[in-house]
């Protein structure tokens, strides 16, 4: 085996470790210099980076790959605790990479007067480990383990302004919230474990019978997850724990939000894959049941993120609910994909909807950095203080006005090109959906307009008279995530042939994700 | 009838504790809800590994003239209730400090006060 | 590479960025009839709020607010529900997850 | 929290090695007895907090510097992972049990059975048991000692 092969080989447990070493490392190499542990976590998060990259080159050509912890030889892989990576799980491990590399990178300048910092650093590397490890994992209760690292380091890290009640306020609702959804998750696994001694997703796959228990568990699943992917009405944390936490740390927790929607992607296509056709009540099969009621259930995320975000004039908040209503557009395409299974429009919106979850991560990302660059500038929250900042800050209105038109879905940026897989593969199924997602863009729009002109345009404010550009590393982060959305509204096929593609058909057909791991004795 | 005991008890703990969180107003009692929860379900797991006079499953130092692995019980639930006392004392840790610190800062406990995030 | 196939339509940036151009060409042909009579420095440049002096900047800003005053107030029955149902109680966040859990149920019990 | 009486002091002082030194056997046996890292830590933990209890809270912070406790945190847990990385180095798989069966240390291989438990056994878990004990002997007493602290010193009523 040459060198390559063995890194390519160790990758999958390489990528948890090295996060999770650093993570420990970060509060004695922040005793030595803080210029040092700035560096020291965008060194450890881009080796993690490269290693991804070189997993990713193997999984997309080769397909998926497990790795299996602490056995010498890869027998009897079904007890084991065990990584199954495959293109869905590469693809949703780069976007939690993209993240967390631009957040460090924005936090050098972002942070740098904060104290208390190693502690930030090491809660984020830690957020970093549990998203990925959640996107990796191929044992169910594994997943709830990094569930659980998921929700107790951005619970502390959304407390990091410990001097505001609010953020305190907010990180005690999503605590609270977290801690009972991962009970429940726990619940869950324990009666999957009651009923077939498994804990191993692919194990429990194929020998789920679709009971009344597994109703119970597809439910609670469902529920859970959704609430932590931020589904209305349980959404209410979200914008609470998104408008409280700094910009920077929200990044890593829309990935960790991220990883609960592919929660619930693996729940669905993977777990329940071969019971979704199979089992019929009153001529209606499962799939129909569950793609209806997460349709509705995205119906009304989109409805209540949009009016909600109407009238918010705290601009992180405001941006928390256009989140809740992005979410909603994902769940719209896999509801889509779920009622539809087989047609052909159902494949096109898995597509539109796993590309909806890269441009998600890119444009509320950018949109959060710019509210932490008009932040970290002003020190005011509120759009009713602030105004006329485009004489001072021209190149983050440039960047929001790109984050603006991507995420209300105008072309030629990225948003466009996702929303439009998911309008026209929704207007099959049924008109209406369309023309009410279509609508909500619309406000969207009407939404960033106000902001864009609240707080970019207007006469210049004598209080804000001295305001300059913000930091260089804050520039150069919206500049990474403001071209990637360009990239990616240009070349839409290029991502859609190579990630996206491999991606849906992963979970689609969960038969390979089954006799990678069952076939393997 | 004996054996399905500890499952009602399960049942019976997290409404309980779901009663505590959704009505109770104080914070300490809804972090104690949440407690509560968690016990019901670890209680759950481990119920489901027992098996009636079973051993400790450890290879060595088992009581003599017992047959393996028949009469252990499953070592899995066990290590899966373990995980999850951690993680429970991490959370339950991390949601008493931050009720101290809305204390100092909202000057109250009542949940219905604590909402200056809202609409 | 640039035409994204949806199996009921397409989409290519390029054929939307070469009519925007053009179009943005046919405007500037249409901007050049018109007369340069913009002269800077006077009082051309001031704005004219019928005669009325200019206030502070302060009080000109519309506040971001007010901005969709009208669309607010003409939803007044849909944002006194939607603010009635956003509590901010803790609690009630739970409420909420425990409804649609039982909504849920019902729902996959009948079906 | 303020000081206790003599009597509660004197009987701290007593309970405190015994409970320190079970938690470490807790640890120490962790791969033969129930128990392990995290049990035997947390009764180390409970000691101290009696010490807590005993003495007030601001006369252990005195001595124990919340820094150093982080420390001592972080150390155990990298040892956990470095366990598991050298299981990569030496048998090609993370968290490999290089040890085991190796004849080294804590590398003896046991016999199966009613027979009495060897210390000698367990290959690496012992060592991940040291590193969990260190990592939750430093993080519960530091939870405890900062809530303890923090309630005690600024004043609850501004």
């Amino acid at each position: 085996m040459t060198l390559e092969e063995i890194l390519i080989q160790h990758s999958p447990a390489l990528v948890i470790a090295i996060p999770l070493l650093s993570a420990f490392l970060m509060p004695l190499i922040s005793r030595i210099n803080a210029k040092l542990r700035n560096v020291f976590a965008i060194a450890m998060l881009g080796l993690t980076g490269c290693f991804i990259w070189l997993l990713a080159t193997d999984v997309l050509t080769s397909g998926p790959r497990v790795y299996i912890f602490g056995a010498k030889n890869l027998t009897i892989p079904v007890v084991r605790i065990l990584f199954e990576v495959d293109s869905i799980g590469i693809f949703m491990a780069i976007i939690t990479i993209m993240l967390a590399i631009i957040a460090v990178i924005y936090s050098w300048s972002f942070m740098n007067e904060q104290d208390g910092l190693d502690k930030y650093y090491t809660l984020l590397l830690l957020l970093v480990t549990s998203a990925l490890g959640m996107e990796f994992t191929g044992d169910i209760f594994n997943f709830f383990v990094f569930l659980e690292i998921s929700c107790i380091a951005s619970c502390a890290l959304i407390a990091f302004w410990v001097t505001e009640g609010e953020a305190l306020e907010a990180a005690f609702k999503y605590i609270v919230v977290s801690a009972i959804g991962a009970l429940f998750v726990l619940f869950a696994i324990g009666v999957l474990y009651a009923q077939y001694d498994a804990l191993n997703i692919a194990t429990l796959a194929q020998a789920l019978q679709y009971t009344f228990l597994d109703k119970i568990v597809l439910i609670l699943l469902l529920v859970v997850l959704g609430m932590k992917a931020g589904l209305a009405p349980m959404h209410m944390w979200l914008p609470d724990a998104y408008g409280r936490a700094p910009p920077s740390v929200t990044l890593i927790i829309i990935s960790a939000t991220l990883a609960s929607f592919y929660g619930v992607l693996r729940v669905i296509f993977t777990l329940y894959g071969n019971v979704l056709t199979t089992s019929m009540r009153f001529d209606f099969p499962l799939h129909v049941i569950i793609g209806w009621v997460l349709i509705v259930l995205a119906i009304v995320s989109i409805l209540i993120g949009v009016i909600m975000a109407l009238i918010q004039s705290d601009f992180m908040r405001l941006i928390g609910y256009t989140a809740v209503a992005e979410v909603g557009y994902m769940f719209l395409a896999i509801g889509t994909t779920v009622a539809a299974l087989g047609a052909p429009y159902a494949t096109v919106a898995l597509q539109g909807g796993i590309l909806h979850l890269l441009n998600d991560a890119i444009d509320i990302g950018l949109l959060f950095l710019v509210a932490g660059a008009i932040y970290y500038v002003t020190k005011k929250r509120s759009l009713d203080d602030i105004g006329g900042l485009a004489r001072t800050m021209k190149y983050t209105t440039v960047f929001f006005i790109v984050a603006l038109l991507a995420v209300a879905g105008m072309p030629p940026l990225n948003g466009f090109t996702s929303k439009f897989l998911i309008y026209e593969s929704v207007y099959q199924l049924n008109p209406i959906l369309s023309i009410v997602a279509i609508l909500c863009s619309i406000l969207l729009l009407a939404i960033f307009i106000k902001v864009l002109y609240a707080a970019f345009l207007g006469p210049e404010l004598p209080a804000l008279k001295d305001v300059k550009e913000a930091p260089k590393s804050m520039l150069l982060a919206m500049g990474l995530f403001a071209g990637l959305a360009i990239l990616i509204g240009l070349f839409p096929n290029l991502f859609i042939d190579t990630l996206v593609k491999p991606a849906a058909d992963a979970l689609l057909n969960h038969a390979q994700y089954i006799t990678m791991v069952i076939g393997g004795i | 009838m004996i054996e399905y005991i500890p499952f009602i008890a399960v049942v019976a703990m997290v409404f309980i504790g779901l009663y505590a969180v959704m009505f109770r107003r104080n914070l300490i009692k809804i972090v104690i809800g949440i407690t509560i929860i968690e016990s019901g379900v670890n209680l759950f797991l481990i119920t489901l590994g027992y098996r009636e006079g079973g051993v400790a499953p450890i290879y060595t130092g088992l009581p003599p003239g017992t047959t393996y692995p028949e009469q252990m019980v499953l070592p899995v639930p066990q290590a899966l209730t373990l995980t999850s006392i951690v993680i429970g004392v991490a959370v339950l840790a991390l949601m008493l400090s931050l009720v101290m610190h809305i204390y100092r800062k909202y000057g109250t406990l009542d949940v219905r006060k604590i909402r200056r995030l809202k609409e | 590479m640039f035409t994204l196939e949806s199996g009921s339509g397409f989409w290519n940036p390029l054929i939307w960025i070469l009519i925007v151009f053009i179009a943005f060409l046919l405007f500037y042909g249409i901007r050049g009839f018109g007369k340069n009579i913009h002269k800077k420095g006077t009082e051309q440049t001031k704005a004219f709020l019928s005669g009325n002096k200019e206030s502070a900047p302060e009080d000109m800003h519309v506040k971001a607010s007010n901005l969709y005053w009208g669309f607010t107030t003409s939803m007044k029955a849909l944002y006194a529900g939607l603010r009635k149902m956003h509590t901010g109680n803790t609690s009630d966040y739970i409420l909420w997850f425990v409804v649609v859990l039982a909504v849920l149920f019902i729902i996959f019990g009948v079906m | 929290m303020t000081e206790m009486t003599k009597i509660v002091k004197t009987i701290a002082n007593i309970l405190f090695p015994f409970t320190v030194l079970f938690g470490l056997y807790v640890i120490a046996h962790g791969h033969l007895t129930p128990g392990g890292g995290f049990q035997g830590g947390a009764v180390v933990a409970s000691g101290c907090a009696l010490l807590l209890v005993a003495y007030s809270s601001g006369w252990v912070f005195e001595r124990i510097k919340e820094k150093r406790l982080a420390t001592f945190e972080s150390i155990g847990a990298i040892g956990f992972i470095t366990v598991a990385l050298l299981g990569l180095m030496f048998s090609m798989v993370f968290f490999g049990n290089f040890l085991a069966g190796s004849n080294l240390l804590f590398g003896t291989t046991p016999a199966t059975g009613s027979t009495l438990a060897n210390f000698n056994t367990g290959g690496v878990l012992p060592l991940m048991n040291f590193a969990v004990g260190v990592k939750v002997i430093a993080g519960l007493f530091v939870i405890v000692l900062v809530m303890a602290y923090a309630s005690s010193v600024r004043g609850w009523d501004q």
